[in-house]
C-alpha cells in the first residue's frame, strides 16, 4: 500500500517527553501490537505502534520523533499499515500479565482493554525511569492490577518491572507481554526462561525498519532471521531462544551494535 | 541439480540483490526455504546507510518501488555474514559488490575473498545510488573496464548484472562478455517514482527508485529474449518472477537461472515452491530436463 | 477549459494514439465520453496492415502487450475520418503521424493538412514498428531533423511522442524542443515479451511488443518529472493512467494534460471520469485551477 | 488474459468445408453468440465463435482456416475467451426465431438448445449455399421446427433465408436472432426494418478483429462507434439503425471496403 493521508485531530501531552496523536483515520481492524510506518514528508518514515486504532504515541528521542512533536492540529502525516503479526489473542478467563517500560506501554494498553472486552484478567507491571515518564497508568489501572515502578523511587517501588516480576507467581498467567527497552526485555526473557514461562511469553521487538513489509531484510534478526517487520513485530519466547536479543542489533548500514 | 557458471546448485532458484540479504542468518533462512543459490545485498567499500526513509512500497497489483540506496555494512563487516551461511548450508553464496571505479571494485571483491563466495556479481545497475550502479551500467566502456578489473582479480565466475534503463542492453551484455564475464544478470529495476497526491511529496525519501515485482516481468523476459540472441555466455533472469510459470516463461526466453526477490513479500518459501513447480512442468511435458526449456523460445517461429 | 499549447480542450485528458482512434465515428464517441481532446492512430504514407495476430494481449492486473505494427489506411484514407469529427463535435483533434524519414514525416503531415489537425503528434517511439519509431525514437539527432521539417511546414502546434526505451529520455526531448516542439508526450509503451509455456511461442504476432497500463504507471511518472525538469516546452502525461488520482499523480509530476489508452479497456467512458474527478480534486483541496498542480512535486523538498 | 492451452480431444467433418474442433477446455460460462480468439502458434490469431461450450466450428476460407483444417486429434491451439456479449437470453414461454446462414450456425445452435432448456419454443431458417453445406440441421431440428433453404436448390426450398422469412409472420416471436454473411443480414435488417420488427431483432455482426478486447478500434463500425469485439458481435437492430452494415467495412490497414 501507498502512504494514505492521516490528519491530526487531537493532541494529547502524555508524559514531558511523550504525546499521543489522534488521527483521522482510524484503522480498524488493526490488532493490537501491530504497528504503521509514520511518514512525515520531507523527513523521515519511523515506525510506530498503533496506542489506539486511530492514534500513536510518540517519545521524543532524535530527528523524526522531534518533527512529530512540531506538528498541530490539523497537520498530516502519510500513514502505511497496519503492518507485523500482533500480539496473540488473550481468551475468556485467561489470567494475563502485562509488563510495560517506557513507551513500550504504547502497543500494550490497547492489549489490556482488548484482553478484558474478551473477558480476560489483566495484571500491569508499569515502569519507567521517574514518575512522571509513566504511560497510560489510568489506562492499565481501569483494566485490573497494576504494579509500579520508578528507576529513581520516584512514584510506587523504586527499582525495575522485574523486581516485580520476581515476586510474582508467573505460574498462574496464561500469557505474559511485554515491550520495553531491550535491556529490560532482556533481563525479563531470562527470568522467564528460568522459571520455565518462556512458552508463555511474547515480546515486542525494536530492530531498525527501512521496507515494513519483509522484503529488504534490514530488520532481521539472529539467529533464525526473522524479520521483526514482518514475522514480529511480537515474539514467543520459544522463538527467540538463542536469538541476538539483548546481544546485539543492527544499524541502518546492517552494523552490529553491541547493546 | 544444475551448474550455471560452474556453481552446482540443487535448482535453478536464486536470492536475488538485495532482499533479505544483509545478515548471514536471514540467506541461512532462504536457503532453507529452498534457494539453489543466494546473492547477498550489494556490498561496498565503507559502510553505508543508504537513503532516508521511505525506502520501498508496495504499489498493489504486485510492483513495487524502492530506493534503498545500496545501505550495507562494508565488505569488513560482511565476511562474518558469508561465513555463517557456509557454516549452516551448503548453499552457494554469490556476492554482490558495488563501487564507483574499477579499483575499489577489486577492493571490494579482494576484501571478501576471505569469505569463499562462489562467484561474484558486479552491481552496475542500481537506478537510484548516485555515482555507482547505472552510471556506470550505461556505459559499455565502463562496464568493461569494471568487468575486466574484477575478471583479472578473483579465481571465482563473475557475474555482471544489467540495467534494463539503457537504449540497447545488448551492447552492455556484450561489453561485459567480452570483458570476461561468466554470465549477465539481467534486470535490475526499473526507473521509476510514485507521488503522494494528498501533498504533492514524491513518496520515496529517494524521490525516485526502480520498480520491481509483477509489472516488470515482460520487459525481464525481453531482455532475457534479446541477450541470449546475442552472447555465448548464460544468462540469468530476474524481474517479476513470483511463480514457476513465470520462472518457465523467463528460461524459455533464455535464462539459464532464475532470481528471485520481491517475490518473497508473498511468501519466503516461494523459492521451494517455484523449483518444485518447473520440475513437475518439466516432467508433465515429457522434457528431458531444464536444459531442454533454456532458450527454446527462440526455435519457435 | 484549458489551454496546452494554445489548442483550447475542455479537461486535461487526451484520447492516447492508437486507441480507439482509427475511425472518425469511434473518436466521436470518446470525444462523447468526455474526452477534452483525441489523437488518431499513428497514420503514415501508404496503407499498412500492422504485425499479424495476436496483435494484444491483456496480461492480468490491469497490463497489455501489444504489438500492433503501425496499421492505418494512409494519411489519404484518413482525412474522412478526421473530417467525421470536426462534423460531429468540438473537441480538438490531433494526428498522429509516423515515417522513416524526415521527408516522408513532412508528406503525412501536408497530406492531412486538409482535415485540419489541432496539432501534429510525432510518433518516434513505436517499440516494435521496424524502421520507424524508436529507431528514430532513440536519437536526438534524428528527432531534431524530423522535428524541424515538420515545424518548418506545418502552421499547427506540434508535439513529438517520447520512448521510454533509452538511457536518457530528457536528451531527447531536448532534442525535439530545440528542434521547435511545441509539446512532448510521454510516454509510449516499454519494450516487453510474453512468451506462451504451453508451446514455447512468443505470444505476440511480432514476438516482443510494448508494455502499456498500470504497470508502467511509475515508469512514466519518473519520465515526466525528468523531462519538466528539464524543458521549457509543456510535457503531456501518458502511460497507466486509469483514474483520477493517477491524474493527478502524473500532473504533479510535471504534465499539462494526460493522455489515456489501455484504460479504455475497462471503461469508456474514463475520460468523463478523470476529468470529474481531478475537478472535484481541485476543489476539496482548495488548489485555484489545475495549474496549481502541474508540477508541484518539484516543489515539495 | 494470455491464451489457455487447448488440446483438440475431437474432430467432427461437419459439411465439405467446416468442421467442429472440440477441445479438452471447456467454458462453462460463456453465453451463446461469445466468441474466442484461436491462436494458431505461429500463423496467426482468428476470432471464432463457441459452437459448444468446448468447441469451435471453422469453415475453411483462407490461410488461417486451413491451418486449423490440417490440425488433428492430440494437437493444440490457444484460446482467449470468451469475448463479447453474447446474445440475450430468451425468456421462459418466448417465442423466438433463429435464422442462420451458412458458418453463421456456429453461434445459433448453442444458443437454441440454451432456449429450449429455458423453456423458450425454437423455430430455425437455416440456409446454406448448397444441401451440403447445411451446418447443425439435426442440431436445430432436435429443438423445434426448422425451414431450410439452399442457394441451388438441392435440398428443401430453392431461394434465400429471406424468402422464408418475409412469409412468416414475424410479429409473433418475441426474439429473432440470426448470424450469417453480412448480405443476408443486411436483407433480415431491411425486411425487419419495414415490419417494424427491429426492436426485437438481433444480429451477430463479423469485422476484422485485432486486440478482440476493445481497445485498438480496428472493429469499430460506422456510425455510432460500436467496437464489434466488445460491445458486439451481437447487436440489436436499434443499434445498427443508420450504420455501415450491409455498406461497407474496414480491411486490417483500417481502410473502407465496399461490401
Ligand atoms: C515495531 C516498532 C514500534 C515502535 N513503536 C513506537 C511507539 O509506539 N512509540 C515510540 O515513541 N517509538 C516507537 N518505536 C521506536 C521509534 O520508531 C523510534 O523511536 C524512532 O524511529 C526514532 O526516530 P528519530 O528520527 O526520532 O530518532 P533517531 O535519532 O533517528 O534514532 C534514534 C533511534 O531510533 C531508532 N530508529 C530510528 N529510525 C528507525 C527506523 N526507521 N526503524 C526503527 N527504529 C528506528 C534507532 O534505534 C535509533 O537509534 C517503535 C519501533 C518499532 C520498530
Ligand atoms: C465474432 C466472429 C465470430 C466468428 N465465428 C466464426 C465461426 O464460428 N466459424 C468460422 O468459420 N468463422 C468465424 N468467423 C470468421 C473467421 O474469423 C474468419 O473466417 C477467419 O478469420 C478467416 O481467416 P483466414 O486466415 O482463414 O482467412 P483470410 O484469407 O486471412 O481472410 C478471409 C477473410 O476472413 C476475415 N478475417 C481474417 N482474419 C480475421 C480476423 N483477425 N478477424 C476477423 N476476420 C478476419 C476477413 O474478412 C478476411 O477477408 C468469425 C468472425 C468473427 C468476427
Ligand atoms: C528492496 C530491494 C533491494 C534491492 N537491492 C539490490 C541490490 O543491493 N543490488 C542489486 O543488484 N539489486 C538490488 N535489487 C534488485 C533486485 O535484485 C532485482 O534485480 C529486482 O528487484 C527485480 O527482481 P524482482 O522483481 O524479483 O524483485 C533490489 C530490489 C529490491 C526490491
Ligand atoms: C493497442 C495500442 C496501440 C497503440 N498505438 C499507438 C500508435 O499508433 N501511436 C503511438 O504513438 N502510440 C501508440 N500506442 C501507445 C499509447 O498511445 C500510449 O502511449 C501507451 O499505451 C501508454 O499509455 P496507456 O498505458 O494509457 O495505454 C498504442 C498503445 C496501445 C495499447
Ligand atoms: S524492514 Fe525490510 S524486511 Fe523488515
Ligand atoms: S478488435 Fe480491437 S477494439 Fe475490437
Amino acid at each position: 500500500m501507498q502512504p494514505i493521508n492521516a490528519r491530526i485531530i487531537d493532541i494529547k501531552d502524555e508524559t514531558p517527553s511523550i504525546r499521543t496523536l489522534f488521527f483521522d483515520v482510524t484503522l480498524e481492524n488493526a490488532l493490537p501490537g501491530q504497528f504503521v510506518m509514520v511518514w512525515i514528508r520531507g523527513v523521515d518514515e519511523i515506525p510506530m505502534a498503533l496506542s489506539y486504532t486511530n492514534a500513536i504515541t510518540v517519545q521524543k528521542v532524535g530527528d523524526a520523533t522531534s518533527q512529530l512533536f512540531e506538528l498541530e492540529i490539523g497537520d498530516s502525516v502519510g500513514i502505511r499499515g497496519p503492518f507485523g503479526n500482533g500480539f496473540s489473542i488473550p481468551k475468556k478467563r485467561d489470567g494475563i500479565l502485562i509488563i510495560a517500560g517506557g513507551v513500550g506501554a504504547a502497543p500494550l494498553a490497547p492489549l489490556a482493554e482488548f484482553a478484558v472486552k474478551k473477558g480476560a484478567e489483566v495484571t500491569t507491571i508499569l515502569g519507567a525511569r521517574t514518575c512522571s515518564e509513566l504511560l497510560f497508568k489510568k489506562r492499565f489501572s481501569a483494566e485490573g492490577d497494576i504494579h509500579i515502578t520508578t528507576d529513581d523511587g520516584s512514584a510506587h517501588r523504586c527499582g525495575f518491572v522485574t523486581d516485580v516480576l520476581e515476586e510474582l507467581n508467573t505460574g498462574c498467567f496464561d500469557m505474559i507481554y511485554t515491550c520495553g527497552p531491550e535491556i529490560m526485555m532482556s533481563c525479563i526473557f531470562d527470568l522467564l526462561e528460568s522459571k520455565g514461562c518462556l512458552e508463555n511469553a511474547e515480546f515486542s521487538m525494536h530492530r531498525y525498519f527501512k521496507c515494513a513489509i519483509g522484503v529488504c531484510g534490514a530488520c532481521c534478526m539472529d539467529d533464525q532471521g526473522w524479520r521483526v517487520c514482518r514475522d514480529g513485530p511480537v515474539f514467543g519466547g520459544m522463538q527467540l531462544t538463542g536469538s541476538e536479543l539483548g546481544k546485539y542489533k543492527r544499524d541502518s548500514c546492517g552494523r552490529i551494535v553491541k547493546l | 541439480m544444475i551448474t550455471i557458471t560452474g556453481i552446482k546448485m540443487d535448482n535453478p532458484t536464486i536470492l536475488a540483490a538485495g532482499v533479505m540479504g544483509t545478515t548471514g542468518s536471514s540467506m541461512v533462512r532462504i536457503a532453507e526455504n529452498g534457494a539453489g543459490a543466494v546473492v547477498t545485498k550489494s556490498i561496498g567499500i565503507y559502510p553505508k546507510e543508504g537513503h532516508p526513509n521511505p525506502t520501498m512500497i508496495e504499489l498493489g497489483s504486485g510492483g513495487f518501488l524502492n530506493a534503498m540506496g545500496l545501505p550495507n555494512p562494508s565488505y569488513k563487516n560482511f565476511i562474518s555474514e558469508i561465513d555463517k551461511v557456509h557454516n549452516k548450508t551448503e548453499t552457494p553464496v554469490i556476492a554482490s559488490i558495488f563501487a564507483g571505479t574499477p579499483e575499489d571494485f577489486v577492493d571490494v571483491a579482494m576484501g571478501l575473498e576471505p569469505a569463499r563466495p562462489s562467484a561474484f556479481e558486479l552491481n552496475v545497475s542500481c537506478p537510484h545510488a548516485e555515482g555507482y550502479g547505472s552510471l556506470i551500467g550505461c556505459d559499455p566502456l565502463a562496464v568493461e573496464k569494471v568487468t575486466e578489473a574484477v575478471c583479472d582479480t578473483v579465481n571465482v565466475p563473475v557475474w555482471v548484472k544489467l540495467t534494463p534503463n539503457v537504449t540497447d542492453i545488448v551492447s552492455i551484455g556484450k561489453a561485459a562478455e567480452n570483458a570476461g564475464a561468466d554470465a549477465v544478470v539481467a534486470i535490475n529495476t526499473v526507473k521509476g517514482m510514485a507521488i503522494d497526491i494528498n501533498s504533492g511529496y514524491p513518496i520515496l525519501g529517494n524521490r525516485f527508485g526502480g520498480l520491481s515485482g509483477q509489472p516488470i516481468k515482460p520487459i525481464a523476459v525481453k531482455c532475457v529474449y534479446d541477450l541470449y540472441s546475442s552472447l555465448e555466455i548464460p544468462v540469468i533472469g530476474a524481474g517479476g518472477i513470483s511463480c514457476w510459470q513465470d520462472a518457465v516463461e523467463i528460461m524459455m526466453a533464455g535464462a539459464s537461472g532464475v532470481q528471485i526477490g520481491s517475490a518473497v513479500f508473498e511468501r519466503i518459501d516461494v523459492f521451494n515452491s517455484i523449483a518444485s513447480g518447473i520440475d513437475q512442468f518439466i516432467e508433465e511435458n515429457s522434457y528431458s530436463g531444464i536444459e531442454d526449456i533454456i532458450g527454446i523460445a527462440h526455435e519457435m517461429k
